[in-house]
């Protein structure tokens, strides 16, 4: 039995495309996202956007949690700095995600698969971007095993 | 060099003036040479306090234990709790004063200064006595002395010391309400060292290592149990609701998210290890408690240190400096790192 | 059956076990454990931090995996348990003795099909101790012996040059036949070393050591609402290493883990737990039988030397002093029964 | 050796009722066996029910033995799994193991009275007896019932407690006054002690909330009931059913394998860990 559903796992396919999941600020990224989707900008469809209030209100437990559920990469996306919609919550993010990112590297998990990126509504070509570079970064690590669940 | 016999008369007085309720400290263990932490509340017992090198418990812990367990039966203590506090046990006091879990003058702090005699690690003296097993350990100069039944043992301390302890950079516990021995620290080897030697590794050795210590780790929670901040009244990894009162809807209780099963798996454990460190960033003060207790080896202290020094190096924060000082994660500079975001 | 094997043959007995996969304690990162045997294979090893519970009581162990489509009923998948069949070396006599402990409480009443399926695949091959293996070993005082076959398949006894095998069961003659000519019949002077040995290994005290355990159960009985617990129970922290480096303890949880939404899949999943934990007897109304540390110290106490004696006979208690060692905050369960007993 | 002895069988919902609303929710369910051999099953006996994914619960069959089609159980909304029940619709289909536990000696007790007392959804571990006793009305005595809820609303088995009357004295209670109550208020107890039930070749059986029990058994005794006239039903936490999870250890007793019935000469002698 597979627990990682119709997910592609073999990294040394030609057809393997590893998994995003992207947290999404609602008030810029996710309307960035958006932008790209309507403005046709052509980018891969391998990121599952997750909506959130507030980039600051991404808890490393989501992080570690995608990871677990056998997500290949872990985006978190908000507005730049200073432009905060609730003022101050993307440099909490800021802060709190620099040390996931950190001690990720530091177990030895690849870095390249934790990525933040600021994209605001009106950066659609930016957020097209991202997770083009993401997907293509991501893609020579094949797929993530070190931190996601053991089959049952 | 600290007197026992000077701690001990401020316990009994403190005990006898009635200005603490009780007193937590060490006392002779009953199980061999490892001192054992005791909550004395009589001024006579206060004869059974001992200082010695393995004196290493976070007493802090104890005194979370202690409200805790009045909380419970609905009681309230209207005097302080008095701990003797090494000065690292005294940063985690710090630290739960920081955090509002007591209020200043709800803990009476009897600080030690180690003066930089650390403590024992017992497992780097088991490899040193190869099968003896002490009897007892006492401090003398620069030395560790143990009564075995080849007679007496002196090792260096260097030799036998916990890692926390080569490494300390502040023996002095600031907080006090009365202090035994000199502000001095050893400092015998460089902070993080223990650290830095670990990172001399690059990132597939560093998985092996971790994977391999993530694979041995059998969950028995005595890294949390025994850690002063891991106060929580409910962790992540439990898997039921724990606080349940009767205002407790069946709603809440079903619909809690296991975000960590209970299984000892290397994801799982992973998982619990990561949340455990990130929850103890800017918080943790290098007790390195977890690393002592844990029975299969696990070099925990590596994850907070780790932590601990970014946080250091990139947020010029210091877990348990003042308190005053806001939370680590609920406080930001302009200058926080940038450059990592796209 | 009694033959010798001579020390530098060890590897070959283990390499003609064809169809057995062998383990041995061995070190990793200072932790003594048992693992798949890698030659050389010593068997110089203190206590092992965890006994050999694992192998027919797994920490982990799925039962069946379901799957379900919304509206639809559940589809169940049975799990078999491992049939591997394994041979442990260099099993203390404390950890032979819980392994007939274990035997009784998953055979009592009901057998359990995963604890049996793997042990009717399992043999222990045990070591003497010919001094303690640990300072907090106990094991003479709860009726065990540095030298008992109890769980055991075959007893190994070090005679300096070679070690002594001595079958306990015919399993333990099988493994031995296996070894064909590797092993000899022993000399007289090789026998009359293994008595002296074994005398002296009986005779050497121990540390630490269980005051009256014949009378241990009424006295724990008598002592049930003694203020003492409280007072013992007050350093603990509640984690669960006595339990779980404990031989005897069998406690366990039952999950459901979910591994995928659409559709519903996952498994039924046990995992150790421990009477110490807090949550252990919480109801899911809050009520707890067990709310206090005393309360919790008592119970692990009284099962190993009351409710187990009440039930089977005998003490739980093995002896192997772990719960001891390696209690963060010095709980020692032989002071605590002792203290408990002699109370008034 | 070979069977998954913690497998469940399959079982279909074939009936829910809404005995209780709000925030203490109870919901009866019947199951028929779905796939597999279904079992028989004794007066107080349980079973572990399953809903795949969010685990499993022991509950007290509430149908009696003679009922061969189905099993009835009665389930207060409080945790995960109980909660997961009370989402249920007619047709789905859950697992079920069992039957576990000692059950009433039903038999032994005829030719006598049988007092009954029960408060909240405790009514639901009893309920087989009384149906038992019921359906065999010749074999016993007088039959009498004491049951109470918090209040009218948390009265279950309101329409079956009202067809017991005429084969059994019925007694219900509420906790607190209320407009349109007509019988007693006050706790079940004090119910108790208001009708004064003989002891006299009587057999007394209470369920309920655990306070309620230690009343009940303090006022059975003070009306003269011997220890061993009286049987209650413990319920601890249980996982396995089986006797080895430990969970439910009371003293030396895995309550799912020497319980959940006990008189009350034998349970005042294990420890009051329940």
């Amino acid at each position: 039995m597979s627990r990682q559903g119709d997910w592609n796992l073999n990294p040394m396919s030609e057809t393997y495309e590893p998994k995003i999941v992207a947290f999404l600020c609602k008030w810029c990224s996710s309307a960035g996202s958006d932008l790209a989707g309507v403005s046709r900008i052509q980018y891969p469809a391998n990121a599952t956007p997750i909506t959130v209030a507030c980039s600051g209100s991404v808890s490393p437990q989501y992080v570690l949690s995608a990871f677990k559920k056998g997500a290949d990469g872990v985006l978190v996306s908000g507005c730049h700095i200073g432009d905060c919609h609730y003022m101050e919550g993307n440099y909490h993010a800021r802060r709190k995600l620099y040390l996931v990112k950190e001690l990720l590297e530091f177990t030895g998990v690849e870095p390249e698969r934790f990525r933040m990126s600021w994209v605001s509504a009106a950066e659609g070509a930016k957020f097209a971007q991202v997770v083009r570079d993401f997907v293509d970064d991501l893609r020579p690590l094949g797929s993530q095993d070190k931190m996601r669940n053991e089959p049952t | 060099m600290i007197r026992i016999e000077d701690i001990r008369t401020q316990a009994r007085d403190i005990l006898e003036t009635g200005e603490v309720r009780a007193v937590i400290g060490w006392r002779r263990g009953s199980r061999g040479m490892a001192a054992e932490p005791v909550l004395i509340s009589q001024p006579e017992e206060a004869e059974s306090l001992v200082w010695d090198p393995t004196c290493f418990h976070n007493l802090s812990l104890n005194l979370v234990q202690e409200r805790k367990r009045l909380a419970r039966k609905g009681m309230a203590s209207n005097k302080p709790l008095a701990l003797v506090a090494k000065g690292c046990d005294a940063r985690s006091v710090t630290v739960l004063l920081q955090e509002n879990h007591f209020r200043r003058e709800d803990v009476y702090v009897l600080g030690v200064s180690c003066e930089g005699s650390g403590v024992l690690d017992e497992r780097k003296l088991a490899r040193v006595l190869d099968g003896l097993t002490p009897d007892s350990a006492a401090y003398d100069g620069d030395d560790y002395v143990f009564q075995t039944e080849e007679g007496e043992k002196r090792l260096p301390a260097r030799e036998v010391m916990a890692d926390r302890c080569l490494e300390c950079r502040s023996a002095y516990p600031r907080l006090n309400n009365a202090v035994f021995g000199e502000e001095k620290t050893r400092g015998l080897e460089a902070p993080f060292a223990a650290l830095s030697r670990f990172e001399q590794n690059r990132g597939a050795e560093r998985w092996d290592f971790w994977k391999r210590q993530f694979e041995r780790c059998i969950r028995c929670f005595a890294c949390r149990s025994v850690c002063p901040l891991c106060y929580c009244e409910e962790c992540v990894v439990d898997s039921i609701r724990l606080e349940v009162t009767p205002e407790t809807t069946a709603d809440e209780k079903a619909n809690r998210i296991r975000w960590i099963e209970r299984s000892a798996s290397r994801s799982d454990n992973f998982g619990y290890h990561m949340t455990r460190a990130l929850h103890l960033a800017g918080r943790c003060i290098d007790c390195a408690e977890c690393e002592r207790v844990c029975p299969v080896h696990i070099p925990l202290r590596l994850l907070n240190n780790k932590l601990e020094r970014e946080a250091r190096e990139k947020f010029g924060y210091e877990p348990g400096a003042s308190v005053d000082l806001p939370a680590l994660v609920s406080s930001f500079r302009d200058d926080d790192p940038n450059e990592f975001i796209r | 059956m009694e033959l010798i094997l001579e020390k530098g043959r060890l590897d070959d007995w283990i390499a003609a076990l064809e169809g057995w996969q062998a383990f041995a304690p061995s070190q990793e990162d200072e932790v003594w454990g048992y693992r798949p045997t890698a030659s050389p294979v010593r068997l110089d090893h203190p206590n092992t931090v965890q006994p050999p519970k694992n192998f027919a009581f797994p920490q982990r162990e799925v039962f069946f995996r379901f799957e379900q489509v919304k509206g639809e009923p559940p589809r169940l998948t049975p799990v078999e348990p491992d049939a591997a069949r394994n041979v442990v070396f260099g099993v203390r006599p404390c950890d032979g003795r819980g392994v007939v402990r274990m035997d009784t409480v998953f055979s009592d009443h009901v057998e359990d099909s995963f604890y049996l399926g793997r042990r009717k695949n399992l043999a222990y091959v045990g070591l003497a101790c010919l001094k303690p293996a640990s300072r907090h070993c106990f094991c003479k005082s709860v009726g065990g012996s540095p030298v008992s076959t109890e769980g055991l398949d075959v007893l190994m006894t070090d005679l300096g040059d070679c070690w002594l095998l001595a079958s306990a069961t015919p399993v333990g003659e099988t493994l031995m036949q296996a070894a064909g000519a590797l092993l000899t019949e022993p000399s007289a002077e090789q026998r009359m070393e293994l008595a002296r040995r074994h005398e002296e290994a009986l005779a050497r005290p121990q540390k630490s050591a269980v005051a009256d355990v014949g009378n241990a159960a009424t006295r724990l009985k008598d002592n049930f609402d003694s203020p003492l617990w409280e007072e013992l129970g007050k350093a603990c922290i509640a984690c669960g290493i006595c339990t779980y480096l404990c031989p005897t303890c069998h406690c366990f949880d039952l999950n459901d883990e979910v591994s995928g939404g659409k559709p519903l899949r996952g498994g039924r999943v046990r995992t150790w737990d421990s009477c110490q934990f807090p949550d252990f007897t919480m109801h899911s109304s809050g009520h707890n039988p067990r709310d206090s540390l005393g309360s919790r110290l008592r119970q692990r106490v009284s099962h190993k030397f009351r409710y187990f004696v009440e039930n089977f006979g005998t003490p739980q208690c093995t002896g192997c002093g772990r719960c001891v060692s390696q209690c963060p905050v010095g709980i020692d369960i032989v002071n605590v029964v002792n203290r408990v007993c002699a109370s008034v | 050796m070979g069977d998954n002895i913690y497998l469940p069988q399959l079982a279909r919902v074939s009936y829910i009722k809404e005995e209780v609303a709000g925030e203490r929710a109870i919901k009866t369910f019947r199951l028929e066996f779905a796939e597999g051999e279904g079992f028989e099953h004794e007066c107080g006996q349980c079973a572990m029910l399953s809903i795949f994914g969010k685990g499993e619960a022991m509950i007290s069959i509430a149908s009696a033995p003679h009922v061969k089609t189905y099993k009835q159980f009665s389930i207060m909304r409080v945790g995960r799994v109980t909660s997961a029940f009370h989402e249920l619709s007619v047709g789905d289909v859950v697992g079920i193991r069992g039957p576990y536990g000692n059950s009433f000696p039903v038999h032994d007790w005829r030719g006598k009275n049988l007092i009954f007392i029960g408060g909240g959804c405790g009514l639901a571990p009893i309920w087989p007896v009384i149906q038992t006793a019921v359906a065999q009305r010749e074999h016993f005595r007088d039959i009498t019932v004491f049951y109470g809820g918090r209040s009218p609303r948390d009265i279950m088995y309101q329409a079956e407690l009202e067809k017991l009357r005429g084969a059994a004295d019925v007694h219900l209670s509420v906790d607190k006054a209320e407009e349109g109550w007509n019988a007693y208020c006050g706790f079940v107890p004090a119910n108790l002690m208001d009708k004064e039930p003989s002891p006299e070749n009587a057999i007394a059986i209470t369920c309920g909330p655990p306070i309620m029990i230690k009343f009940v058994i303090q006022n059975l005794r003070s009306l003269g009931f011997r220890d061993e006239q009286i049987y209650t039903t413990i319920e601890n936490k249980m996982k396995c059913g089986l006797g080895k999870c430990g969970r439910c250890n009371v003293g030396k007793d895995y309550v799912c394998v020497k319980g959940p019935v006990y008189s009350w000469d034998v349970l005042k002698d294990l420890p009051a860990e329940y």
